[in-house]
C-alpha cells in the first residue's frame, strides 16, 4: 500500500506555482511540506484531497490511479484544512457526527474522538460558542471519529494551546504506528520523529502560464 | 451502490432538515415576505376589485419566484465559507447527491410553505373559486423545478468569484417557462379554457430539470473549490 | 431603585407577588366591561348595535400602540443601559401587541364590513395599523434570526425604535390625510367628546386590557428568564479548561 | 473637522466604487429582475392594451422596490465576513460617515441603473407622456430613500441565519410610503391633478431618512461585532 | 503615557469568561496574553480595540477612559485579528491603501510596508491569488503603513513562514524601541525579549451569570 504523485504540477491564477513534483508516502510515514508562504503547501495538499486538479501529472495508490476511481480515494483520506467546517447551530456532538456518518464513523468512534481532543464536556455547546482553538479541535476530532488510510493537515496547529498541540501529535504518533500515513504542510515545527520533508521552493518554476508568448 | 447512495442522500437531508428545524421560523419569514409583497400590490394599483383578481395569478407567481431568489444567496454560501463544502466535496458520497439533497431541503423549507401560503394570496385578490385548485397544482410542480434551479444558480454564483458573474444571470431566464405556464394556466382555467396542456409542459420542465440540474451543480460546486 | 429591582433574581420575585394583583383584576374589568358594551348601553342612533364592536375594537387598537410604544421605550433603555431585563421586557411584549393589533385589524374589518360595505379600504388609517402589525412581526422574526441571542436583541431594538416612527403617523393619520376612518373623540387634547354612557365600558375595557397585558408580560418575562437560565447553565460549563 | 470627515467619505466612496465596478454584474441582475418581472406582469394579465396603462405607476414602483431588495444582502456581508467591518469600526472615521458612504455607493449602482430603466417599462406599460417627468422625479427622490433604509436593513440582519427575506420583511413596512406616494403622485400627473404634495412628502421622506439611518446602520454595525 | 485596564469583566453569550482583570502596558513594552483555548484572549483583545464591551470595568489612556472618547482611541491602535480583511478583487497595493489613507498613512508608508513584509513584487496581484501567508502578511503591513502607538496583535504568527516570523518579531522589536506598545495575543513562542505575560487563566471564574437564581 502506497500514495504517490508523479510529475504534478500545478497552476493557480495564471501562475505555476510547482511542476515536476513527486512525492511516495508509505504505510506509518509522515511526510511534511515545506517552503515559503506562497510555496504551494495549501495548494499540493488540496491536489492530493481531489478538490483541485493538477494541470499536469498523476496521482495515484498502489492500486490505480485517483482519477480513475475518485470515490475509493475519498473512502481513504481525511483533509483538515484552514476552514474548520462547524455550523453554529449545530452542538459539537452534531457537528461531529454529520461528517462521521457520512464517512463510516459511529457513535462509539465519535465519542472516542471528542475525548481525545479534549472535548469532552462540551458535547452539547453549540458551535458559535467556541473559541477559535476549540474549533480548531472538533475540526481535527474528524481524524478520528472516521478513520481512515491517509491525513491531511493543512497547518493543522493554528490556534491550538500547548496541550492540545501534544495531543495532536499523539494522534499522529498513533495513527502512523497503526499504519496511517499522514501528510502535513506546516511552517511550525510539530516535533515529530522521522519525517521525511518535501520542502516545495525545490519545484517552483518561473514561468509566465500558458500565455507565454502570446503578443 | 444504489442502496448507499439513497442512505447517504436520507443522512444530509437529515442533516440539512435537523439544521433547518433549529431555524424553522425562517419558513414563517418566507410566509409573511410572500404575503407582504402581495399586498403592495393593491397600494401601488390602487385597489379596484375588478382588477384585483386579474392581477392575482401574475402576483402569486412573480412573488413566489422573488422569495425564492432571495433565499438561494445563503445556500451554498455558509458552507462554502465554513469549509463544509471541501468535506462534501471529499466525502465518498458523490456531490449530485448533496445537491439534490440540498434543493429537496431548500423546497421543504422554501417551497412547501410557499405553496400553503399561496390559496391565502389568492383569497387577498379574490381569484375566482375555480382557480384553486389550478393554482395549488402548478405550485406543486412549479416549487420543485424552481427550487432545483435555483440550486444550480446558487452553485454558480460561488464560483462566480472567479469571473463568471453572468452565470447568475441565467437563472432568472430559465425560471421563466415556469412562471409563464404558471401564470398562464391559472388564467386558462378560470376563462374556462382546458389546462392540461400547461400542467403537462410544467410537468416536463420539472422532470427534466430533475435529470439536469444536479449535475450543473455538482459540476459547478465543484469549479467552486478549485 | 431601578437597579434595585433590575436584579433578574429580585424582579422574578416581584414579578410573582404582582401577578394576581394584575390578572384578577384584569379578569374582572374585563367581564364587567363586556357586560356593559354588549347588553347595558344604548346603541348608537347611525350604527345601531353594530357600534357594540367598538368596546373590543377601540381598546385593542390602543392597546396596539401603546404595547408597541413600550416595546421602543424598553429597546431605547436596553441598548443605552445595556440592562438584559429590558430587552427582555420587549421580547416579551412583542407577541402581545401583535395579537392585539391583529384583533384591532379584524374586529376593524369586520365593522368596516357593515358600515363601509367593504372589509378593507387602503386609507391611510388603516394601511399605517397593517405597517404596525407588519413592524411587530419584522421585530419578531429579527428577534429570533440570530444564534447569539444578545444579538437578536440588541438588533431588533434598533428595529424597535426606528419603527417608532409609524405610531404618530398612525395616530394623527385621521387628522393629516382625509381619511374613511373615524378621527379621535376620546384621546384628544380638548376632551372626550363621547357620550359618557359609552365611554365609561370603553374605559372600563381600556384598563382591563392594560392591566392583562401587564400580568400576561410578567408571566412570559419569567418564562423568558427561566429559559435565560437553562441555556446559561447549559454553557456555564464551557470554560473547563480543555485538554489538559 | 469637517473636512475630514468628507475626506473620508470620498475615500470609502471611491473604494466601493472601485469594488462594484470589479462586480458590476451584481447590478446587471437587479436591472434585468427589475425589466423580466415588469415584462412578466403583463403575460400574467393578458396584454389589455386599456389595463397597462393604470397598472403603469404602481408596476414600476413596487417592481424597483423588490428589485432592491435583491441588492441588500450582500451590502455589508462580505466585510464582515473577511473582517474589513471590524477595521472600519476602529478606524478614527466614524461609523456614520462610512454607513453613508456604502448607502451612496449602493445608490449609484444600484439605484440610478433602476431609474434609467424606469422610463423602458413605462413605455412597455405606454404610460401617457404627461407622466414621464414625474416619474423621473419621484424615482430621484425614492431610490436614495430606499438605498438609506435598506442600508440600515443590511446592518440589522449581519450574522442572522436568512438573509434576504428577513431583510425585505424588515425594510419593505418601512419603505412602503415611498411606493404610495411614488405611485401617486404619477396617477395624480396622468390624471391632471397637482403633484405638489406628493413630492414633497417624498422629498421629506428623503430627508428624514437621511438623518436618521445613519444613526441607526452605524448602531447596528457596532452591535453586530460585539 | 500609558495604557491601562482596571477590573475587566467579560461576558460571551451567557457566559462570564473573567473577571476582576487589571493591566498596564508602558512605552517600550510587549504584554503577552497566554492561558488555554477558551480563556478569553481574543475576547479581551477586542475589548482593548473597543469592538466589543466589558461588562464591566474600565479601559483608560494616561489622559481620559477611552469610553470618553472613542475617537482618539481608535487613532492610536492598530488591530490585526484572526480575519485579514483582503478584499479578493482589489490588488494588494489597492488593499493595504484603503486602510492606510483612512488612518493617516502614505504611499510613502505603504510603499516600507510592502517591502517589510516581503510583499514587493506582489503589488499588483489581486487577493485572491495570495496564499495563507501572505493575506497574514498583508494584514500586518497595515502595522507598518498606518503608524499608531498600540498594537493590537491576535495570533499574529498564524501561517507565516520563518522568514516571516523573523520579519514580524524584527518589526515589534523596532516598535518597541521607539516607544510604542504591543499587546499580543498568542499560543506561540514569539521569542521576544523582556515580555511581560498575563495568563488569563488567573481570572477565570465560573458563574452562572445574570440569571442565577431566577426560576
Ligand atoms: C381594519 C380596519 C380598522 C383599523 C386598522 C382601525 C384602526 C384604529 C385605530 C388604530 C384606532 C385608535 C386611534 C386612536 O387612538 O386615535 C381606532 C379607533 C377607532 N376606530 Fe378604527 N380601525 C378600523 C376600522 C374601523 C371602522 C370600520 C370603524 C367604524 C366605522 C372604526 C371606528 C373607530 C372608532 C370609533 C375609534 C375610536 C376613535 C376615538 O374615539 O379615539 N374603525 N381604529
Ligand atoms: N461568539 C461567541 N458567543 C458566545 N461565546 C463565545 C463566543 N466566542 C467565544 N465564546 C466563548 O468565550 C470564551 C473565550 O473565547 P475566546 O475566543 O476569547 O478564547 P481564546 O482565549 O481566544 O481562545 P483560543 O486560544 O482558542 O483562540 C470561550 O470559552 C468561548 O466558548
Ligand atoms: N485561489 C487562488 N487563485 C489563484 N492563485 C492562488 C490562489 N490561491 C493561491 N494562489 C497562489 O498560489 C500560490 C501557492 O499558494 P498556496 O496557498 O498553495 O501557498 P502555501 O504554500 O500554502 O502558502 P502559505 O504558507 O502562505 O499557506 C501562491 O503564490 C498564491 O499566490
Ligand atoms: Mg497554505
Ligand atoms: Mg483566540
Amino acid at each position: 500500500m502506497q500514495f504517490f504523485g508523479q510529475n504534478l504540477s500545478c497552476m493557480r491564477g495564471e501562475r505555476l506555482v510547482f511542476s515536476g513534483l513527486d512525492f511516495t508516502v508509505k504505510p506509518g510515514s509522515v511526510l511534511v511540506l515545506s517552503g515559503n508562504n506562497g510555496s504551494g503547501k495549501t495548494s499540493l495538499l488540496r491536489i492530493m484531497a481531489g478538490l483541485t486538479h493538477p494541470i499536469a501529472g498523476e496521482l495515484a495508490w498502489h492500486d490505480g490511479f485517483v482519477a480513475d476511481n475518485p470515490e475509493r480515494h475519498h473512502k481513504r483520506i481525511n483533509f483538515v484544512g484552514h476552514l474548520d467546517a462547524v455550523k453554529a447551530v449545530l452542538s459539537v456532538y452534531e457537528n461531529l457526527k454529520i461528517w462521521a456518518s457520512l464517512n463510516g464513523g459511529t457513535d462509539k468512534t465519535i465519542s472516542v474522538a471528542l475525548k481525545k481532543m479534549g472535548l469532552e464536556g462540551l458535547e452539547n455547546t453549540p458551535g458559535q460558542y467556541l473559541s477559535a482553538g476549540q474549533k480548531r479541535r472538533l475540526s481535527l476530532a474528524r481524524l478520528v471519529a472516521c478513520h481512515t488510510k491517509l491525513w491531511l493537515l493543512d497547518e493543522p496547529t493554528i490556534a491550538l494551546d500547548p496541550a492540545s498541540f501534544n495531543a495532536l501529535r499523539d494522534l499522529i504518533t498513533e495513527h502512523r504506528n497503526s499504519g496511517g500515513m499522514t501528510i502535513i504542510a506546516s511552517n511550525v515545527d510539530l516535533k515529530i520523529r522521522d519525517t521525511t520533508e518535501l520542502n516545495l521552493h525545490n519545484f517552483a518554476t518561473i514561468s509566465e502560464g500558458i500565455w507565454e508568448g502570446v503578443g | 451502490m444504489g442502496g448507499c447512495r439513497v442512505k447517504t442522500l436520507i443522512l444530509i437531508l437529515r442533516s440539512e432538515i435537523r439544521l433547518a428545524l433549529h431555524q424553522i421560523g425562517d419558513s414563517a419569514i418566507i410566509v409573511l415576505f410572500f404575503i407582504l409583497a402581495a399586498v403592495l400590490f393593491p397600494l401601488g394599483i390602487g385597489p379596484e376589485p375588478k382588477l384585483l383578481p386579474l392581477l392575482a395569478p401574475g402576483v402569486i407567481w412573480i412573488m413566489a419566484l422573488l422569495a425564492a431568489m432571495l433565499s438561494f444567496e445563503r445556500l451554498f454560501t455558509p458552507d462554502y465559507e465554513d469549509g463544509s463544502l471541501e468535506q462534501f466535496a471529499i466525502c465518498p458520497a458523490p456531490l449530485e447527491i448533496i445537491a439534490l439533497a440540498k434543493a429537496t431541503a431548500h423546497w421543504l423549507v422554501t417551497g412547501l410553505p410557499l405553496i400553503i401560503a399561496s390559496p391565502l394570496i389568492a383569497m387577498l385578490y379574490r381569484l375566482p373559486d375555480s382557480g384553486y385548485s389550478v393554482l395549488l397544482t402548478t405550485m406543486a410542480l412549479g416549487t420543485p423545478a424552481i427550487s432545483l434551479i435555483g440550486t444550480a444558480g446558487a452553485a454558480m454564483i460561488l464560483g462566480a468569484r472567479r469571473g463568471g458573474v453572468l452565470l447568475s444571470l441565467l437563472v432568472i431566464p430559465l425560471m421563466l417557462p415556469i412562471l409563464i405556464f404558471g401564470a398562464a394556466a391559472i388564467d386558462a382555467t378560470v376563462s374556462g379554457f382546458p389546462v392540461g396542456q400547461h400542467l403537462m409542459l410544467m410537468g416536463g420542465f420539472l422532470l427534466g430539470s430533475l435529470v439536469i440540474t444536479p449535475l450543473a451543480t455538482a459540476a459547478a460546486l465543484r469549479q467552486s473549490l478549485e | 431603585m431601578i437597579k434595585q429591582y433590575a436584579n433578574p433574581a429580585r424582579f422574578n420575585r416581584l414579578a410573582g407577588t404582582l401577578l394576581p394583583w394584575l390578572a384578577w383584576p384584569a379578569a374582572f374589568l374585563i367581564l364587567i366591561g363586556l357586560y356593559f358594551g354588549l347588553f347595558n348601553s344604548p346603541p348608537d342612533y347611525q350604527q345601531g348595535n353594530t357600534v357594540r364592536i367598538m368596546y373590543v375594537h377601540v381598546p385593542s387598537a390602543w392597546m396596539a400602540l401603546f404595547i408597541y410604544t413600550f416595546m421602543a421605550v424598553s429597546s431605547a433603555v436596553g441598548l443605552i443601559w445595556k440592562h438584559p431585563l429590558a430587552h427582555l421586557s420587549a421580547q416579551a411584549a412583542a407577541p402581545i401587541g401583535t395579537c392585539f393589533t391583529f384583533i384591532c385589524l379584524v374586529t376593524g374589518s369586520l365593522w368596516g364590513k357593515t358600515m363601509w360595505g367593504t372589509w378593507w379600504v387602503w386609507d391611510a388609517r388603516l394601511t399605517s395599523v397593517l405597517i404596525l402589525f407588519f413592524l411587530y412581526l419584522g421585530f419578531i422574526a429579527l428577534h429570533s434570526a440570530f444564534d447569539n441571542p444578545t444579538r437578536g436583541e440588541r438588533s431588533s431594538a434598533i428595529l424597535g425604535i426606528i419603527g417608532f416612527i409609524n405610531v404618530p403617523i398612525i395616530k394623527f393619520s385621521v387628522d393629516w390625510w382625509n381619511t374613511l376612518h373615524q378621527p379621535a373623540s376620546v384621546l384628544k387634547m380638548s376632551g372626550p367628546t363621547i357620550h359618557s354612557s359609552m365611554l365609561t365600558p370603553l374605559l372600563i375595557m381600556a384598563v382591563g386590557f392594560t392591566l392583562y397585558f401587564f400580568s400576561l408580560l410578567l408571566l412570559r418575562m419569567k418564562t423568558l428568564m427561566i429559559r435565560r437560565r437553562a441555556r446559561a447553565l447549559n454553557i456555564a460549563h464551557i470554560h473547563q479548561p480543555g485538554a489538559e
